[in-house]
């Protein structure tokens, strides 16, 4: 076995750069992590009406999410169980059935084996159909229109492997205005490929926030949806900034904790309409959300591989491990489903010059992210540690402020400016999932002890 | 006007256009930026949608929607000033250092000139682009597709008022974009 | 005819003949192959050979030779047409979804007109070609080489007459070519 | 030792995708397969006079093949003894010497090293030459034209390795009418490359009566020899469609077995002359060939890595292995010696059309091997065998048919349609290659009772 | 003279200038080595400088200096001819078999005329090029980047007096250039 | 363990092939070989004032040849110690501190990491800064103007390492009229990639005096400094012509020795003032140098990857691994300092039209390493070594030649034209390399002797 620990000392704040870098952990990684954690598949509103698919991904390998007739939702491996051709090709569309194009066999929208050449006189109706239809997930759950996926039966319920966290991807998936799952995504999903392992914007959306050097040249130019700095948020002047991690989940974010009697931000002075939406949705928020409409979600990770951002550009990103050096980033984008057409197109605007490839602001990310990862490769480069001192220590558990209790393991960052604490809970659960032969050992201790009651 | 004055006319237009489009590429490689933000036009559209695989006959749904959809680039230029200043800072590291860029333009031909030849206001221009891109050791980018430029004469001389490129990729194989086309 | 003015007709026929080239490689990258198929001549040849790697001075070994050997394509209309209908049936599983292309045209040259400039029936036209091509996901080929078509003035305009197409490849690295230089 | 035996289960009709995919499996398989196996090197017409060669390619490897002064034939490999250079590096010539370009030394056509920089200076006329001339193949055999090379002598002599599937090369080598060998390829070998695994392709030609959906565009295209689809053969309907694979040799064939009063066929209505041609043929075969006359190879696989077209277009064609991922194909076309120009042309016209990267039917069997093979390299993906169940059992010895008694186990598909009999028996072999330390495991029984008397 | 006229004149130039490019291409290309070195002039200046990567704003440190520093290629006619005589002697290894070679040449523009339109002497011409070669097997490389030639006319008509080649590389990813540009 | 004795047989002068081709191997090197012996890093006027940096490769890996404040000169690893990011991605330059993009961790130019974001803040000061620096090399040594650096402070000081041999990198170094280092660089360092195994040009530059044939195409073109052919030193007929290596150092080179009453040359003829200039050059050596002026380095390496060539094109060039089928090479251009303009120009015209990719000689070199090393990677290629058997056995200790006697194990080829006695010598130390589990083991005898005193 490739993974050893000792690759990952967080008592001493250490971090192998092998578990980037070694190509026989990226293998056991795929089996261990990306075949047995529930990932991001999806949002339901790419296959509105039955019969509509869209091709995603689990890990390396190509899935096709899709509604069947009765209009429920699967998700199956995108390989014809014959000899394994890719039987969806197209990103999306619409369809009765899959139909392979080497030999013909045919899937029903439920995965069944429908069509079978020659079943009469080839197999002379011998062939256990039921036996032979697509690959379908171990567990799927469609939560608030977003759609994830379970390869291992053994795993927890997707709600229960969140645990708390499900608070934050609330914030997420909500309307602005609170409103439950009041969200929709933009058409087209962004899918491009960096040269670095898929564990560095992994961490990094985990709450790096000690990079701002990296992004000094978008804040020159000023692209903020106020057109002034990148993400400016006055309101915000007067919350405290926490990192926020659930140990022996993996799940961490980045986000602020607004006081009780918080002004209401006078955000996007760009443009009357959108100011005027958000200061609406604002108060209707916290109305609604009650405590928790003060908490703000920048930015966080669903363990593994399945990154958010809460504020603008609100979007859902999932890291595709394409080897050990490459990952392919797909990212979702969200706005507000009832907001008025001039507060999306004002947002989508923005989005886009602010995320993905051409964005100004993670083009930079990426360009780190690929010779961090470069220059981590040799016999030399792997005997030196990457360094997670930084906080250590200092996170508490529940932390409280101005009467709300913040689940978890919580450092408050308003003053240290920034910490690793997040990084370290990500990369512990890293190693739990690489030494763990089983959910058994897997199970965070509260989740066992629900299951024993 | 003879015919073959026409044609020469044409012949002319359609130099002068190629010769246009020559000297905005040489502005990109050269990386004389803000002499380049000078030829788009104030209103100009810069806009660079994504590509799905689609059935035949789905064609329709194959590029994502201008001002709907998500897309690799959809601008004006305010955000494509931005993008230069932010080349200019000198600390933009995706470009530091500067990548090493050649626009190959082939295939130039006006498709539409409004409202006359005689007397061209806008010239719609189609072309084929190739964009080679080598930064830092061996990282290399080989970036292929079509253009369709409307170029509007204006005091100075010729201007971009739209620009569509339309990539051969699905999904992007190029980690950021951060040059133009 | 002055010395200038024939220069004059030369060019205008290069133009001709570069505009018609062009219009033709955006029929194929736009998919309109029946409108592709419109411009070739009922006895069209269309041919491409295969190359060897062999000794200096041996170079009349270099391609198999035409109607003799094995080429990669050495077709008539009918066969073109068959394909073209092969691609349209929307179950070429080679071609769905369809190929991302583009067709570079460039170093356009006039090698021969014939009966004469003055009134051209059958024009020799050499170039180099670079056709990229994007399916599915990150599947990509680069094809690179020279051609060399004979147009003949038809009732309709210019014609395809003859194409050969020069590959610079010995080992196919590509898996199928389901496409038109 | 990365291939184990349960990777084919031949009882269940099931393989695991890993001896596709797995890159382990695939270094096995050079060592067992391809520097154990007889391949087809090549045709006695590429190297016609003495000082012919012609490069070809053994599994990885380059080889020259060529004709020494006293037209013997050899094949070599293509690497110098001394640094290993590539000492041919044209695709064909004449020549009278091999010199390598890095130190000069050379070889004669047969292989010995014949020439030494310094030999006697440097050398003080030591080096015994004798032991460091080119490596040549171990065993050799033209048979009717066709140049066949093994790298194990403890390997049997190639028709003994053939056995009775001799007959169905015959049938491929001799010319229409039965004329011994009476047939020449056409000059060019079509050499590409295609992303998938050699052996779907191996499996494909060893007898895939099943995908006939992959063609379905070619089909309405129609391109076949008569101008309608894209094979029309009327004379057949009133044959027998046989899967016929010979136990312990992994050869096998699809081919149809006329019966005794088969009216001649009338193909190829297109061109009288060619009609007419193939009509003569056709009675003379019958009568020369007697009863193997009524049988016709459509397409077959030696094992492992030889195929053959038995009709139009007649062709032979290797699979290179390129890595576990890519297959380089060769492909000779076969026509008549004597058939009239016209013909010729009338058959390489289709040739051209039918086969190869530009053929509009193996097309589309490239684009379903390409991604069948990239959707089965996953994890999950590789938890799932393909199914390989069709006709299982189905098949009979001693299959006899209106008088003729078919070698080996025939599986009749006139009306079953399609089975996998042949790709059971290509696999079945391939893993008693894998399993086998040396040839003493591997010849078939038959072949030891015979050692034996 | 018109102002059209002029046009025409320039235009006239520019089709010659780019068709003696095309046609310097095809010799190269098809290996007529002895024809190229034809039209270099005696005292041509073959020059390709090595690039570094430097800091935003020391450009000036970006290329070697020619007639100082090292570079790929600074030649001038005598050693240009040692490298086809090298080539022609059929045992230049690196050259058997012989690559596959083409050469693309686009974005042709005339930078400078000297010393009128009317009576052009020299002509400082800009392009882009794109080589693509390939050997024996699957080897196979790409070079892309920008030229800037001097031509001069002489007797029997242009002359290459300068070639400056800009290659957009910084480690060379190709073992060797057995070949110009 | 992935290499094995055996693989190596000097007795018998075979060389496995799989040194060559061997990715394990390969691997196993990085460690054993680059991670442990001295390579050259570049010269000090790259870097000639204060603040002054040049990026230069060990192996696989960047590193960052620089001068701090004081004027002492530096070799870093060039990955920050945080999250691995290459903290200088510019050739070369000039600063007072190497700033990391990402999270901007800086470094002065001793490598001390002087700046931390939020130090107080998100450390709480508690980082140990001094842990944290630039990884620096164990050992550096600056030897005329050279730069020379090794990762393991066991290895012995680079003089110790160099032994005897320091005489021919002298004869490197110094100015051709014998002045103390009286070289300088050209502008420039030729930086390309060759698809062979880095060891092909490793032992070509050991001293192969065997593959004239390599070069006969531009003996015919012609590009020798005198115009004529590629090098022609006529005062070197009277010259004895030998292979010197030194036994346990792996350091090896062909050098030519003149008699103690050699003509002094007349060469250059094309120039007068290039041939004056070195006739004067010549007389001032054979002064100061005394016996050693007579010895004439033609070609040169020192173990494992350091190049040299002795006379024109006088140069120094590193082969760096780039996994086992591709090596980088670095060359850089010497002249004397003190030359005058002319004779600068001269040399530089003659070493690019000699040397690197463009180089008419070096060329047809990597054509036949390129094809030598792949020729040689498949199964049946790997079972026949590589011949080594060149002159084996006749080299003597203490050669002596007109009063010179020379050092290490010497095999005069003036008579015999060529030997492999180099190569024996360069593949014994590295087997001893890759054998030896630390340098305890590695020490050469004479060292250890000089070590016990
Ligand atoms: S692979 Fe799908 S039916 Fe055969
Ligand atoms: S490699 Fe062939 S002679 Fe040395
Ligand atoms: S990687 Fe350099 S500071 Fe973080
Ligand atoms: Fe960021
Ligand atoms: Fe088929
Ligand atoms: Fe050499």
């Amino acid at each position: 076995m490739a993974y050893r620990s000792g690759l990952i000392d967080l008592d001493k704040g250490e971090i192998s750069r092998e578990i980037f870098v070694d190509e026989a952990i990226y293998r056991e990684e795929q089996e261990r992590l990306f075949a047995r954690a529930w990932l991001f598949v999806g949002h339901e509103s790419q296959v509105a009406k039955p019969g509509d698919f869209a091709v995603s991904c689990m890990g390396e390998e190509s899935v096709i999410l899709c509604r069947d007739r009765v209009g429920q939702i699967h998700v199956f491996l995108n390989s014809c169980r014959h000899r394994g051709m890719k039987v969806c090709r197209y990103d999306e569309g619409s369809t009765t059935v899959f139909t392979c194009p080497y030999h013909g066999w045919s899937y029903g929208l439920d995965g069944k084996l429908v069509g079978v050449p020659y079943f009469k006189e080839a197999y002379e109706s011998r062939l256990d159909r039921a036996r032979w239809g697509l690959v379908e997930v171990a567990q799927l759950c469609c939560y608030k229109g977003s759609v994830w996926a379970n390869w291992d039966e053994a795993a927890p319920a997707f709600l229960q492997y969140l645990g708390e966290f499900r608070h934050f991807l609330d914030l997420v998936l909500d309307g602005w205005d609170g409103g439950e799952g009041g969200t929709e995504i933009l058409g087209g999903v962004q899918k491009w490929l960096i040269p670095c392992n898929w564990k560095f914007p992994a961490e990094n959306f985990s709450g790096d926030s000690y990079h701002n050097i990296s992004h000094r040249s978008v804040d020159l130019a000023g692209i903020g949806p106020s057109g002034s700095n990148r993400r400016d948020m006055p309101e915000l002047l007067a919350a405290r900034k926490l990192h926020i991690a659930l140990p022996e989940r993996g799940h961490q974010t980045t986000s602020f904790l607004l006081p009780r009697a918080a002004p209401v931000s006078a955000a996007y002075q760009g443009s009357p309409v959108v100011a005027d939406y958000f200061q609406a949705c604002e108060e209707a928020r916290r109305r609604r959300k009650g405590e928790w409409g003060r908490m703000m979600p920048l930015v966080g990770e669903i363990f593994p591989s399945t990154a958010f951002l809460g504020r603008q550009p609100r979007s859902i990103a999932v890291w595709h491990p394409r080897g050990a050096h490459q990952t392919e980033v797909w990212r979702w984008y969200l706005v507000d489903r009832e907001a008025p057409r001039e507060v999306k197109e004002y947002l989508r605007d923005y989005y886009i010059r602010y995320s993905g490839p051409a964005g100004m602001t993670e083009q930079d990310d990426m360009e780190n992210w690929n010779y961090a990862h470069a220059a981590s490769r040799g016999v030399v480069a792997r005997r030196h540690p990457y360094n997670y001192e930084q906080a250590m220590g200092q996170e508490v558990e529940n932390y409280e402020f101005d009467g709300f209790r913040v689940p978890g393991s919580t450092l408050d960052i308003t003053d240290a400016k920034s910490s690793e604490h997040n990084l370290r809970n990500f990369y512990r659960r890293w190693a739990q999932f690489m030494e763990a032969e089983s959910w058994e050992a897997l199970a965070p201790r509260p989740d066992r002890a629900e299951a024993a009651e | 006007m003879s015919e073959r004055d026409e044609a020469i006319t044409r012949l002319l237009l359609h130099r002068e256009i190629e010769e246009f489009l020559y000297r905005e590429a040489d502005l990109l490689d050269e990386r004389r930026y803000e002499e380049w933000l000078a030829l788009l036009t104030e209103d100009v559209r810069y806009w660079m949608p994504m590509r799905r695989n689609v059935k035949f006959g789905e064609e329709s749904r194959e590029f994502t929607r201008e001002k709907e959809d998500i897309a690799w680039f959809d601008e004006g230029k305010d955000t494509l000033t931005r993008r230069v200043r932010q080349i200019l800072t000198g600390i933009h590291w995706a470009e530091e250092p500067v990548s090493r860029i050649s626009h190959l333009v082939s295939n130039v031909e006006l498709a539409e000139i409004t409202p006359s030849l005689a007397a061209p206001g806008e010239v719609l221009v189609k072309c084929r682009f190739l964009v080679y891109r080598n930064r830092v050791e061996t990282e290399t980018d080989l970036l292929v597709g079509k253009r369709e430029d409307v170029l509007r004469r204006e005091a100075g001389g010729w201007r971009i008022a739209r620009r569509k490129i339309v990539l051969d990729q699905n999904v992007l194989m190029t980690k950021n974009l951060t040059f133009f086309f």
